[in-house]
């Protein structure tokens, strides 16, 4: 019994040392530039916290995955920026319309496997995209979608600062206290079955087919949830912020992290949005020296980020002994 | 020429093979028998290389075998006609032989790979008559012919069978078995693992019996074919004997 | 009716395109089960080449084309010795990624070597269009198709006909049996991998003449090419070659008879349900299970 | 209705009853008309040579692969178009060749994943945890835990499955196949790889989970336990039943001899 | 393996120390650049950055302005709207920018303009859309002009010509469709009729297909609405297909490199621009010209290339803005109050009068209409 306390004991230190680093952040950062990057981290890290708990567990590759998150922003973009519905109210219809689009899409291209469903997932993503331009009447088209409203709660404004970042930490730790129950629970051992032997998960009784389609469903959830706090961070959408390099972005987010870890989303969503920043200093180097960056990740840490730095700390330590 | 000492192997956790020893003198034709999971196949991986994580002393010709790779063994002289054919099924029979003489291509001998085809498809008078056909189209006991002359288009000095029997038909078995014989009086040195003893030991010179991994038997096939301990490897003991026997 | 020759002589020269690139791409998946998502940045580099061997330098057409492959080669061998073969990699989405860090490194390099301009490359011969039944066909389209035709005719006889060739082939089928064979399958994939991205330098040395290069151009012919790949059935050499014709008859099609904004999408909805139907693609080789 | 009764109601017919499966892979009959039945209760050996097509015969049991001819009836069910997933539910449990338990969950977490059809909770019972999801859970852990007792792991509950070693890997199978309270258990060669020892403490667990009422079909290679464990054996040989008997029956067969040692 | 991984974490950790670049504080002003540097939209911001490093040099160089010397805030923003979020928000509360400059697209504009709406920190962008200044935002300016006044200028050459129908070819991006949206809507003031309205992808390399429909649907005239590389693939191949109808262009495409790319097939392609294109041809009392020769003979020595139209928008934004600081002591309001009421200030661009009711402060004469002949502009008067 003791391992098993110590195991769920670690995850509540865990839990607790996230949440005081991101109130400790929070409290401290007063300049507004750094306070955006996190909130932008924190955005992206509920994109890979989904999209992971879908290639990390249920071993479903997914290259269309910005459209979920597309959809989250244009979504609550058009209901409260048009309609001028309340911001809460479209995030209800954003991440309920999502998920309705994940399980449609999901019914079929989850049956295909290895590169097809990639291309398949490519295919759905590029075709929200083009309506995304193409439908300009109501999404704005290719110059993009003014007058999304600031989020308002009562007397609390969100807007970029402080507000903001605490709002978006927050789903964040919901979303990780979220997966880690799902994680911990039937349908979480289940897919973590599925991610360390789909034949046997199978075998003992496992609907893969159906459990697959719930975390894409899930992932697709996050995903319109990360839009939805995108659109009124930022403001503005326009479908680039959608497209198929953004689908690719957060594959490597998950994949540089490392895949079926919850911190290994974190990480590499930090790693791949601070990344850009601090190669600005490169100017025209930038993107060859963002590439060898994510070759050499990938090369010499195939397991990503969390799992490479273990082996380094592990073998320092044996070195030590 | 093949010199086995103590070899385990393992997959993982498991192991498969627990200290086995043999060796095989030139021009003689050895059977391993023994049921399937004895540890018969790794073995013969990890003699043809593709089983890197074994311990133990390997050796040919009395070069250690120890880190080389499939292509440099086969180079060195072994050749292996894999358990279940392993043919290339989209080429034709004819390019499945000429993949077989890949090594002789590039030490640039033609002249002697054609002098092999004459040899081989003389000995496989069938593949003759289906050398444009694609691979894949043939019969069991066909793809296993053209397995086992695919083998031999590297000019080996050892030639390693694994099951040649499995999955055959009984009469095209004994036509497997009579080529092999045929080899083996043309001066071919062969090692051959086979769960079909009584076939396997008909031919041989010498056989080793292995079973769960271990080296139970060894010695002349005409003994080995007669040994009670042959059938008890095979079909275990009786009900009555199966608690005291392991009581013991 | 002209309208639609005219569709269709469009549609085969941007299909034509197209299947170039997914030869490339579907060659390389058959012998080493990967696909390389930096391909579109070989093709962009095959172009580039033409503008700076045959533009800037004046070499004689040939001998820059050559050049231009020999590049697109050398890259790719470089490519596959120093990123794909030391990554010890089990899963092959991570070596994905590693084509993905690949393919934004050398549009990097290709910003650096080339600039951010596009531009434009002569035709290889006289740019008067020929007219057949009212439409109007361009020579460079004559050129591209044959060219097309020619390489995946030459990477089927290298295949079929040659002892190099029918190996990799027998990589391919049965690492094993080939290994137990004798056939160096490290040397294999690195071959493998230099044809490959030289096709993707072919793609571009065709393509420079009909559209304008820069930097960038890659990207999005990398994806048609992976989308006509997909089409064929991956590992289908006539396959890939079949879907890029398709895909860009279709895009061509869309623009023309329903809309030309929609023409992608068109595409893709078509794209998914040739996936749906028949899920290997239309002439499907193999099941391909990667990740 | 629990499945004890289910299991009284049914025993009067055969548990299991296979009739004329043919199976073609590539135009080669990997299955050729194999029909027999299984009583309820007892332990029926599966025997043949490599490539007999043992495994390939309980693929079909389990539903992976679809018969191309034939049918299996599974307790008066015609599983034809039944999922994997469902037969589990219905009553078929199974292991594999080549230990396939989740390696990086611990023991006990596999067993609880081999409740999966006995239990009930989703996405929303995961994430609201209200209080009938707890109860569930502690429940479900507690099944775990006694079946772990049961067959002796229990000191191993919290090891990942993957550090342990093989012997005590086939007997979490086991384990894991238990769970989902099977009325036929399938085992695929479950003393593979395994020393003497393990194997005799291998042979006295399906004597156990046999006298919990569990019908078992088991390939073997090692024939001192398949001979010794089972009340009646089939022998395949190339896709085909050779025969069919009591373990004496079998050892004495000539067919079978020949099959095993050759012409 | 080991030491491999540990240098590499070293070498991300570094990376990650670079962030943290020095603070330092000094009496400059500091004014913010926000370009598309990098990426589809370089064209643009590439001579944009050139221009206003130039600029704050020039100035500086003559002592700054009321001795206080400039000091620029360069981001890229690679024609990406989030980057550019990111990147005004660095300006913003990290760097504490005065001022901003650009960005060069109009989606990347509307992205920040909230933002600097609620810093209250003066932006001049470099963008055509018109949606940027209409409806007005207190802090917003703009210096290039509106596609609306391009396609003015384009259909009262029409007009003239006597051209009723017309076909329409726009690239899919923020300023193809900007474009369209003119086009469509102005016609029906020009008495034109628009028979057939397409779209091209903007990394398309074929245009065929929709030019076939276009010339299907019988037009007089063509309008293509685009930026490089597409217009000039469209030029190729309407002399591919033989429509013998006249091309007019936008101002998207006025610079040598179009010439250059789609080569003779530009001949006789007819587009508005403003008039640094044609520095040369204009009249000697043309009040533009001393200035656009000043820029280009600054901008040619500096970096050995032509200025295009673009690096126009920043020439001015930049002269605008160091109007706008004299005497205002470094105060964003009165920079911002500065800024609005300039009048009859002469750029590259053409002559700003900027109000409450309009921060564009461009009139039509911005555009001249001129046609490409043998390689060169020729002015059409």
């Amino acid at each position: 019994m003791s391992d098993k306390l110590s195991a769920r004991s670690r995850a509540r230190i865990e839990n607790s040392i996230f949440l005081a680093a991101v109130i400790l952040l929070g409290l401290v950062t007063e300049n507004t530039y750094y306070l955006q990057i996190m909130t932008f981290i924190g955005i992206n890290t509920l994109l890979a916290l989904g999209l992971n708990m879908l290639m990390g567990y249920a071993g479903q590759v997914s290259l269309g995955h910005a459209a979920f998150y597309g959809i989250g922003a244009y979504a609550t973009a058009i209901l409260s920026g048009t309609y001028a519905l309340s911001p809460w109210l479209a995030l209800i219809c954003a991440v309920g319309g999502a998920v309705l689009v994940a399980f449609i899409v999901g019914l079929p291209t989850l049956r295909l496997s290895g590169y097809y469903l990639g291309m398949g997932t490519l295919g759905f993503g590029m075709i929200v995209n083009i309506l995304f331009r193409e439908w300009s009447s109501v999404t704005g088209g290719a110059s993009g979608f003014v007058g999304i409203p600031v989020l308002e709660a009562g007397p609390m404004v969100f807007m970029s600062g402080k507000s903001y970042f605490f709002l978006v930490w927050a789903v964040v730790l919901a979303a990780i206290l979220i997966c880690r129950r799902i994680l911990r629970s039937r349908m979480g051992r289940a897919l973590r079955a599925i991610h360390d032997g789909e034949n046997a998960a199978l075998a003992v009784g496992v609907n893969t087919h159906y459990l697959k389609l719930k975390v894409f469903m899930f992932a697709a959830a996050l995903g319109a949830v990360a839009g939805f706090l995108y659109a009124h961070f930022v403001l503005f959408i326009s479908p680039e912020s959608f497209g198929f390099m953004v689908s690719v972005k957060m594959v490597t987010m998950v994949v540089i992290g490392g895949m079926a870890s919850i911190w290994g989303a974190l990480l590499g969503a930090g790693l791949l949005t601070l990344l850009p920043e601090v190669l600005h200093g490169f100017a025209e180097y930038e993107m060859i020296v963002f590439g060898l960056v994510l070759m050499l990740v990938m090369i010499f840490m195939p397991q990503g980020l969390t799992r490479g730095f273990l082996d380094i700390y592990h073998a320092s330590r044996k070195k030590r002994q | 020429m093949l010199r086995i000492k103590n070899l385990k192997c393992s997959y993982g956790s498991i192991t498969a093979v627990h200290g086995v020893s043999l060796s095989v003198k030139k021009g003689e034709l050895i059977s391993i028998i023994g049921a399937n999971g004895a540890g018969k196949s790794s073995l013969l991986l990890a003699v043809c290389g593709l089983m890197k994580t074994w311990s133990g002393e390997i050796s040919f010709e009395d070069n250690s075998l120890r880190g080389m790779s499939p292509p440099s063994i086969v180079r060195a002289g072994i050749s292996m006609v894999p358990e279940g054919r392993q043919i290339f099924s989209p080429l034709s029979v004819m390019d499945n032989l000429k993949m077989g003489a890949y090594t002789m291509y590039r030490k640039r001998m033609k002249a002697e790979v054609e002098k092999d085809f004459k040899m081989v498809l003389s000995m496989f008078p069938i593949l003759r008559e289906r050398a444009d056909q694609l691979a894949g189209t043939l019969s069991g006991g066909e793809q296993q012919m053209l397995a086992i002359a695919r083998a031999l288009m590297a000019r080996p000095r050892l030639l390693v069978l694994d099951e040649p029997s499995m999955g055959l038909a009984p009469k095209i078995v004994d036509m497997i078995f009579e080529t092999i014989e045929t080899l083996r009086n043309q001066g071919v040195t062969i090692l051959l693992v086979e769960q079909n003893a009584r076939a396997a030991l008909k031919i041989a010179d010498r056989g080793y019996v292995l079973e769960t991994g271990k080296m139970v038997l060894q010695g002349s096939a005409d003994e080995l074919l007669v040994d009670d301990d042959v059938k008890r490897a095979y079909l275990g003991q009786d009900y009555g004997d199966f608690y005291d026997g392991r009581g013991n | 009716m002209q309208e639609i020759i005219q569709y269709l002589f469009s549609g085969i020269t941007t299909g034509a395109i197209y299947a170039v690139i997914a030869v490339g791409l579907s060659m390389l998946y058959s012998s080493t089960e990967l696909i390389n998502f930096a391909h579109g940045e070989f093709v962009m580099v095959g172009a580039m080449a033409m503008v700076t061997f045959w533009v800037h330098l004046a070499w004689p057409l040939p001998l820059a084309i050559l050049a231009a492959m020999a590049l697109g080669c050398t890259l790719g061998l470089l490519f596959e010795r120093f990123a794909i073969r030391t990554a010890k990699a089990s899963n092959p989405i991570v070596l994905v990624i590693i084509t993905v860090g690949a393919s934004i490194f050398l549009r990097g390099t290709g910003m650096l070597a080339w600039g951010k301009d596009p531009f434009s490359v002569p035709s290889f011969s006289s740019h008067e269009s020929i007219e057949i039944l009212g439409a109007a066909l361009l020579p460079q389209s004559i050129w591209i198709v044959l060219g097309a035709i020619g390489l995946a005719g030459g990477i089927h006889f290298f295949l079929k006909k040659t002892l190099t060739g029918k190996a990799m082939v027998a990589c391919a089928v049965n690492q094993k049996a080939a290994w137990l064979s004798g056939i160096p399958s490290e040397r294999m994939a690195v071959l493998a991998f230099a044809i490959s991205t030289g096709c993707g330098a072919i793609a571009g040395i065709f393509i420079a003449p009909i559209t304008m290069s820069s930097y960038d151009m890659g990207t999005i012919l990398g994806l048609k090419g992976f989308c006509a790949a997909m089409i064929g059935g991956l590992g289908s050499l006539w396959g890939a070659f079949a879907g890029g014709i398709l895909l860009g008859v279709l895009e061509s099609l869309g623009a023309g008879l329903i809309s030309s904004g929609l023409k992608d999408a068109i595409a893709f909805i078509l794209l998914l349900l040739i996936l749906y139907i028949r899920p290997g693609g239309l002439f499907a080789a193999k099941e391909a299970k990667r990740f | 209705m629990t499945n004890q009764d289910l299991r009284q109601a049914q025993s009067q017919q055969p548990i299991l009853d296979v009739q004329g499966l043919t199976k073609l892979f590539g135009g080669v009959k990997a299955q050729d008309n194999i029909s027999f039945s299984i009583e309820p209760g007892i332990v029926c050996g599966l025997i043949g040579p490599n490539g007999a097509g043992k495994t390939t015969l309980f693929n079909m049991i389990t539903g992976i692969y679809a018969p191309d001819n034939g049918q299996v009836i599974f307790n008066g069910r015609n599983t034809r178009k039944m999922a994997v997933h469902q037969l589990v539910k219905a009553g078929i449990a199974r292991t594999f060749q080549h230990v396939e338990l989740f390696g990086s969950m611990t023991l006990l977490e596999n067993v609880l994943v081999g409740m999966h059809v006995r239990t009930r909770c989703g996405f929303w019972g995961a994430v609201t945890r209200f209080p009938w999801v707890n109860r569930e859970e502690k429940a479900a852990v507690e099944k775990a835990e006694s079946l772990l007792e049961f067959t002796g792991l229990i000191d191993d509950a919290h090891k990942p499955a993957g550090d342990l070693p093989v012997g005590r890997q086939k007997t979490a199978e086991i384990a894991r196949a238990l769970a989902s309270d099977p009325l036929l258990l399938l085992l695929d060669e479950p003393a593979a790889g395994l020393n003497a020892v393990e194997t005799e403490n291998l042979g006295q667990l399906i004597r156990a989970v046999k006298d919990r009422g569990v019908t078992m079909m088991l390939v073997e290679h090692d024939m001192s336990l398949a001979m010794g464990i089972s009340d009646k054996v089939i022998v395949l040989d190339q896709g085909r039943k050779l025969a069919q008997g009591t373990p004496r029956e079998i050892q004495n067969d000539e067919a079978v001899m020949a099959a095993y040692l050759g012409g | 393996m080991i030491m491999k991984r540990i240098s590499m974490a070293i070498a991300v950790l570094v990376m990650a120390l670079l962030a943290a670049d020095g603070l330092y504080a000094a009496s400059v002003y500091k004014i913010g650049g926000i370009f598309s540097s990098t990426g589809r939209a370089s064209f643009l911001g590439d001579p944009e950055q050139k221009t206003m490093e130039m600029m704050i040099e020039k100035i500086n160089a003559a002592g700054g302005i009321d001795g206080v010397k400039l000091e620029a805030v360069i981001y890229d923003s690679e024609g990406d709207p989030a980057k550019a979020v990111s990147a005004v928000n660095k300006l913003l509360h990290k760097d504490k920018v005065l001022a901003i400059i650009g960005p060069s697209t109009t989606p990347t504009t509307l992205a920040i303009v909230n933002f600097v709406e609620r810093a209250q920190v003066p932006l001049i962008s470099c963008a055509a859309g018109v949606k940027i200044t209409s409806p007005v935002k207190p802090w917003v300016f703009k210096t290039a002009q509106s596609d609306l006044l391009a396609v003015a200028a384009v259909y009262q050459h029409m007009k003239a010509r006597g051209i009723k129908k017309i076909g329409v070819l726009t690239v899919s991006n923020s300023f193809g469709e900007s474009g369209k949206h003119q086009l469509l809507n102005q016609a029906k003031d020009f008495g034109l009729e628009v028979v057939q309205a397409d779209s091209f992808g903007a990394k398309d390399t074929d245009m065929t297909a929709q030019l076939t429909k276009i010339k299907a649907a019988g037009p007089d005239a063509i309008v293509c609405w685009g930026t490089n590389p597409g217009p000039a693939v469209v030029a190729k191949n309407v002399k591919q297909l033989k429509i013998d109808l006249p091309l007019y262009q936008s101002h998207g495409v006025a610079s040598p490199k179009f010439i250059e790319l789609a080569g003779d097939a530009a001949n006789g392609i007819i587009l508005p621009t403003g008039k640094i294109l044609v520095t040369g041809l204009l009249d000697g009392s043309d009040p533009q010209r001393a200035i656009l020769e000043d820029y280009q003979k600054d901008y040619n020595a500096m970096y050995n290339a032509n200025v295009s139209g673009f690096g126009g928008y920043a020439y001015d934004a930049v002269n605008l803005l160091a109007g706008a600081l004299k005497g205002s002591g470094g105060d964003k309001n009165k920079i911002r109050d500065a800024l609005e009421s300039t009048q009859g200030h002469m750029g590259t661009t053409g002559e700003f009068n900027f109000s409450a009711q309009d921060h564009n402060g461009l009139s039509p004469k911005a555009f001249v209409m001129v046609e490409i002949q043998n390689g060169t502009w020729k002015l059409i008067k």
